[in-house]
């Protein structure tokens, strides 16, 4: 049992810290980015293939460099830390876990997702389905030897700057079946696209299906069994992304407290607020710990897996909470502003509970991976 | 103890409801309610419709043109019009400055700004908070310098809500720098089209313009525009924060949303329940219902018991600390109701006249931005740890 | 509205306060109580009924002189600020309500507890059903004209004492239904009997009964209402009594901060601990309304009158937990001592969770009541 | 990162339980796991026979009897004993006094003092709080004057755990008291059978005796029992606060705790439901599990940064304080898990031989007792209070 990175790890992580350093460190405000009309930097994008980010997302069996837990905590963590918005959460984690879980050929898919040419979105949530895996209204009909899907998906991550969308649609049963589903590719653009940003300033749409061509890729068990390896993957990656975000918070948060005054002393001076400090330094830590834990043992089978990867999402969404809120309360009316980049972290912590189950989901989910 | 309204107190709330069905336009309500952005002239149609019909000084005695209600009566005032989706009074001119205006103005500054507070004609900001001035007001660098019939104002406030709307502002500025901070300080009404006020927007963590910075470059304020003598500024300052206000810990606000909470959480599904029946999440709404339901009684006991004359120093600082929490949970809730609806954030959405499908049900635009604007409540009027600090001194004496 | 007690009412109240300062002045310790061999003292108890302080919890209708939500509350905040031991929860609330929910003529029992002639103890709860008001295992057999209990009552407050016992027991049904029930009334002491201390230094009783004759007071739909409206006027009067212990846990931990010093500096001076008290005094306010909102509507209809007798104990088992941990723990070392009377009255604040329905049960009372 | 135990680390696991297995009185562990009250000796027993193993001083250095374990090795030495129900190893000679004298003693003390210990011939108590110094320990009051060959002691100590058992105390004492508080005080070892020493029991809130007071009146105390010189104490004894504790957190008592939570919790049924199964009271056990398997972790992080020479003297703060609130936790899930079964209290079933019939079953006897004196953890060695002050000054330089 050790807690270290290895060489090669601790490697990978130096330059990818030096190379979101290098880009993110021009710009002053995580809104610029949001600003944009692809809601990313394709650049950035392409420069993080050519250092190995994207390939350190994906297993060696697809010619990745990574794949793993760790290689995810270590790569999000940094990710949080810049508030990167490149689409290594959609296209990265999700539709290359997607793939991965099909069992079928997808090798030409990845390679174009490790070379950074292809974004493809994983298209799953609806409007109603919460949090729920098996939610699926979108419906998918076989005629002769072609798949039509018809319905609207929402919140479908880098929606708009996909060129393949990975879809989950019902072939039968109903809305909230496990059984019946299957998961399908979309090559063209056929299809209605609303895009938007979100309110921490990324890239979503909503999309609309009406008879629109498709491949199948898996269904029932397979296709289900999809849904949720996909799901649990993005779950590690944004919990993995809020640590890096929760330190930034922190540390944003101690430099403001030894740099204003109020009567006469820096307010950190003050006891009340330095053991309310020390609070969300322990709630980090654990947090963290719980993070580690759910990486290192992401290669485990299925049950210790999930259990460990909705621990850690579970705790994330307690812990994110608690230091958004005392970082801004610490902070004071400055916090609250648009020009000082605290929000931003403060606004992707909090809709990272948002994200692949809230913090009530997992405590569910856990408890079912525990056999309570 | 009688926790029944009277027959009269009743009868007041009908009429209270059924004027407001009657003047408050119906294309405003909606703007309020569906989180639209209002125009000035939102706020004072409202506003004068109030003013006309004797509402408006709900905290001003009658002579003044107050209302000389009783607590009980100004608190049900206040659930109504929170319960008919009313913009709100903008209290700067009303609440903050007129009862300061009554207790030391001269009867010249009387007569001439209190009607035009009446009437609409001044919309007031409030000139506190400086960039260096948060919680230690007493530390303002605003500057003003006597020269003979004028002072020449000079510096910076800060947080000045609506105050882009407004064309006058009271200040606390410095004529004295020479004695402790607390009484070298004076306050000042200042015109705002005067030359030398620049007012700059601060844009929010939810994207919106609602707070300004208040720039004062060589400003001349006519000496008869001082309240009260020079150097006591202090004591009319701590006089405005600490008057009685029926309001301050938002119950309507609170009431209003967890009915908005349990309304949205029984159309909400959760694997396949309503959320109003999940035992986690209902469980959570019904704590806060509790805690809502107390606070209600706290208050009550509180204004009721100030307007039996005991003084209520204290317990304001415990209303709001409390109030402020008890109102970001019902945020913290219903952006946790939504689930990933609370992702997309259209801005236009809150633009009169956007008429586009929305994204999920119609209310849920809102709720993410409320959640987070709403940071603002323990943080603004003396963040709740400078009420923490008031009340230790004042409770404990310790 | 108006939140004022009455003149008559706080003539009692100041009557009761006086006469209970004087009697309870004396003890140093409240755990000089729980040594008494009867679990209290029966010349305050005896007293306590020539002031009326025992009719002062019971309707006219009866003979008494008050009997309201609101009289209970003042006279449960008073039991609470000097732990009162004797037995008006058990005979002056509980069994008075159970009697007087029978819909039989029960005067001559009334007078004999309004004039503290007798302990009457209701037996109700068993070992394994924790805060259900339906779980009943105990037997009740009808041979000839007679009725005959069999099985074992636990937590029978102030059992040992008790010349009468209210005693629930199933004349059919399932151990949960609420349909079933009898209330039986035994006079004879023909049962065994097992007597401890509580650990708050109360008195309770396991009693077993072996074909222990006994007279139906009612059964069915009005002995299920007899034992909810039971329940429910216990839970009020002990919400109440923690509202006063509240305050005097509060009122020792202030006087403590005040006077110990550390670093030169009283302990009230440190910031961090100055946050906590204000905290702690607006979660007591809190409490205290919550209780009075319950004891204000505690005449109307029932639906209005269970919900906010549950929202009320609901607060006061979150907000008990805070006060007795809290004030502990400002305490230091000296709060854990037995010598210490802030111990005895954390002990009781906390089993006042364990009273009646903890505040998770409430929870569910207060959806169920509000109609969720 | 690698979250296995080695092949190694596995089979010392195992070589544990099995001397565990053999060597533990089974009378001696049912009286820990049914929290019965121990004697001296049920504690000697124990203690002497890791002794004869060689495993009672785990964080001794090999050279001094310490068995040279890794911290992972400690780790699952500290998690096997617990699982087992042995006696807690009483740590004042073994872990505070024993490294300040391996540091600092004479080679004459350690040839005398350190033997003593490991054959448990010695029960060292630890004499640093008084009554008028908790938190604030340099403010103590004992005072220890130069008579020549020996000290007079004077003063009190307080809290003194397992006093009563005891036939030496390490005490704090002043030895000047005309400078900083920190720079006249002493570190003596002193026999509690000299003449003037009276140990006091103090009862705790669950009605045991496990802490004393400890008078000194007159007491002569030779100087060779002097530890290092004379007013350097406050360097002693804060290496011996500070000095590495893998234990701090106490996650084996609270990994074992829930264990038994859960278990229970699927025998005791509300409203006809497990409450393993109740969706309110499993989802709190859950939260705790989660916090809990997080705490094991930041935990082992710790000890194994600590292994490789990283100084972890703020993180064993961060530790202490979350550990105690967790352990805390665990007894106030377990108190309300049992209902009003936590009524009774009968002081006699913790005796030795008590064998009547308990009341419910067997286990929830002790269940509100522990959650109340647990409160302690919370307190004792340095309130959480101390160390967020000891966190903030190291961490934020604030």
């Amino acid at each position: 049992m050790h807690f270290n990175l290895s060489e090669e790890r601790q490697m990978l992580k130096d330059t990818i810290d030096r190379f979101l350093s290098d880009h993110y460190g021009k710009i002053k405000n995580h809104h610029e980015n949001s600003k944009l009309i692809e809601g990313f930097n394709p650049k950035i994008w392409n420069e993080s293939s050519s250092i190995g980010m994207i390939s350190g997302l994906i297993s060696p069996k697809y010619k990745g460099l990574g794949g793993t837990g760790e290689d995810i905590m270590i790569i999000f963590e940094l990710i949080g830390k810049y508030l990167c918005v490149e689409p290594f959460l959609s296209t990265g984690v999700m539709s290359s876990t997607a793939l991965s879980s099909c069992n079928i050929n997808v090798e030409q898919l990845m390679d174009d997702i490790i070379s950074g040419k292809k974004i493809i979105s994983f298209a799953h949530s609806e409007v109603e389905s919460r949090y729920d895996d098996s939610y699926i209204n979108v419906k998918a009909t076989q005629k002769d030897d072609f798949w039509y899907i018809n319905g609207t998906k929402s919140f479908v991550l880098n929606g708009d700057q996909a060129s393949v969308l990975l879809v989950s649609a019902r072939i039968n049963g109903d809305t909230l079946d496990e059984n019946g589903i299957g998961i399908f590719k979309i090559n063209s653009k056929d299809y209605e696209i609303r895009p938007y940003n979100t309110i921490d300033g990324y890239r979503a749409s909503e999309i609309t299906f009406n008879n629109v061509t498709a491949s199948l890729m898996c269904k029932d068990e397979i296709a289900y069994n999809c849904i949720l390896e996909t799901n649990y993957a993005a779950a590690l990656a944004v919990s993995s992304e809020a640590i890096g975000i929760m330190q930034k918070c922190f540390d944003l948060t101690v430099d403001y407290l030894k740099t204003r005054t109020q009567f006469g002393k820096t307010i950190g001076s003050f006891q009340a607020l330095q053991h309310r400090m020390v609070d969300l330094m322990i709630e980090i830590e654990q947090a963290k710990s719980s993070v580690m834990l759910a990486a290192g043992t992401y290669e485990s089978e299925k049950n210790i897996k999930y259990r460990n990867v909705s621990a850690a999402k579970n705790l994330i969404g307690r812990v994110g909470k608690l230091v958004a809120e005392e970082c801004i309360q610490l902070h004071g009316g400055i916090g609250m502003t648009w020009e000082y980049n605290l929000q931003n972290y403060a606004k992707r912590l909090i809709m990272i509970d948002h994200l692949m189950g809230d913090s009530d989901h997992h405590i569910e989910k856990f408890k079912k991976f525990s056999k309570y | 103890m009688d926790f029944n309204f009277t027959r009269e107190e009743n009868e007041f709330r009908e009429e209270v409801i059924n004027w407001l069905k009657e003047n408050l336009p119906h294309n405003i309500s909606e703007k309020v309610r569906s989180y639209k952005r209002l125009s000035k002239e939102d706020y004072e149609i409202f506003m004068k419709k109030l003013s006309q019909k004797g509402w408006l000084a709900i905290n001003w005695p009658v002579e003044y043109g107050g209302t000389g209600w009783s607590t009980i009566q100004k608190h049900i005032f206040e659930e109504e019009i929170v319960k008919a989706n009313a913009p709100r009074i903008v209290p700067f001119g009303l609440n903050m400055l007129g009862p300061v205006l009554i207790e030391y103005g001269s009867k010249k500054q009387k007569e001439f700004y209190l009607p035009r507070i009446l009437s609409c004609e001044d919309w007031w900001a409030q000139g506190y908070s400086e960039p260096g001035s948060g919680s230690d007001l007493a530390s303002l660098k605003t500057i003003a310098i006597d020269k003979g019939d004028h002072y020449l104002v000079n510096g910076q406030k800060t947080w000045t809500t609506l105050g882009h709307f407004a064309n006058k502002i009271f200040c606390l500025v410095k004529t004295n720098t020479k004695c402790k901070p607390q009484e070298g300080i004076s306050f000042l009404l200042i015109d705002i089209k005067s030359s030398g006020v620049e007012v700059k927007p601060i844009i929010t963590l939810d994207g919106e313009h609602e707070v300004n910075e208040v720039w004062f470059t060589d400003v001349k304020v006519p000496k008869e525009n001082l309240l009260g003598e020079e150097n006591k500024g202090w004591t009319y300052a701590k006089y405005l924060l600490t008057h009685e206000r029926t309001g301050i810990a938002g119950v309507p606000y609170s009431k209003s949303a967890i009915e908005h909470l349990k309304k949205i959480s029984s159309t909400i599904y959760n694997n396949g329940i309503p959320l109003i029946k999940d035992p986690i999440f209902s469980s959570q709404i019904a704590e806060l219902e509790i805690d809502i339901n107390a606070m209600e009684i706290f208050n009550l006991r509180t204004v009721s018991a100030a307007s039996e004359g005991k003084a209520p120093a204290m317990e304001s600082s415990l209303l709001k600390i409390k109030g402020s929490i008890i109102r970001q949970k019902t945020c913290d809730l219903l952006r946790k109701a939504i689930g990933p609806m609370a992702l997309p954030y259209i801005s236009e959405q809150f633009d009169e006249g956007w008429n586009e499908e929305p994204i999920g049900p119609e209310y849920v635009g809102k709720i993410a931005k409320q959640y987070f604007i709403n940071r603002k409540i323990s943080i603004y009027g003396g963040s709740n740890e400078i009420q923490k600090n008031i009340v230790a001194k004042s409770a404990f004496k310790l």
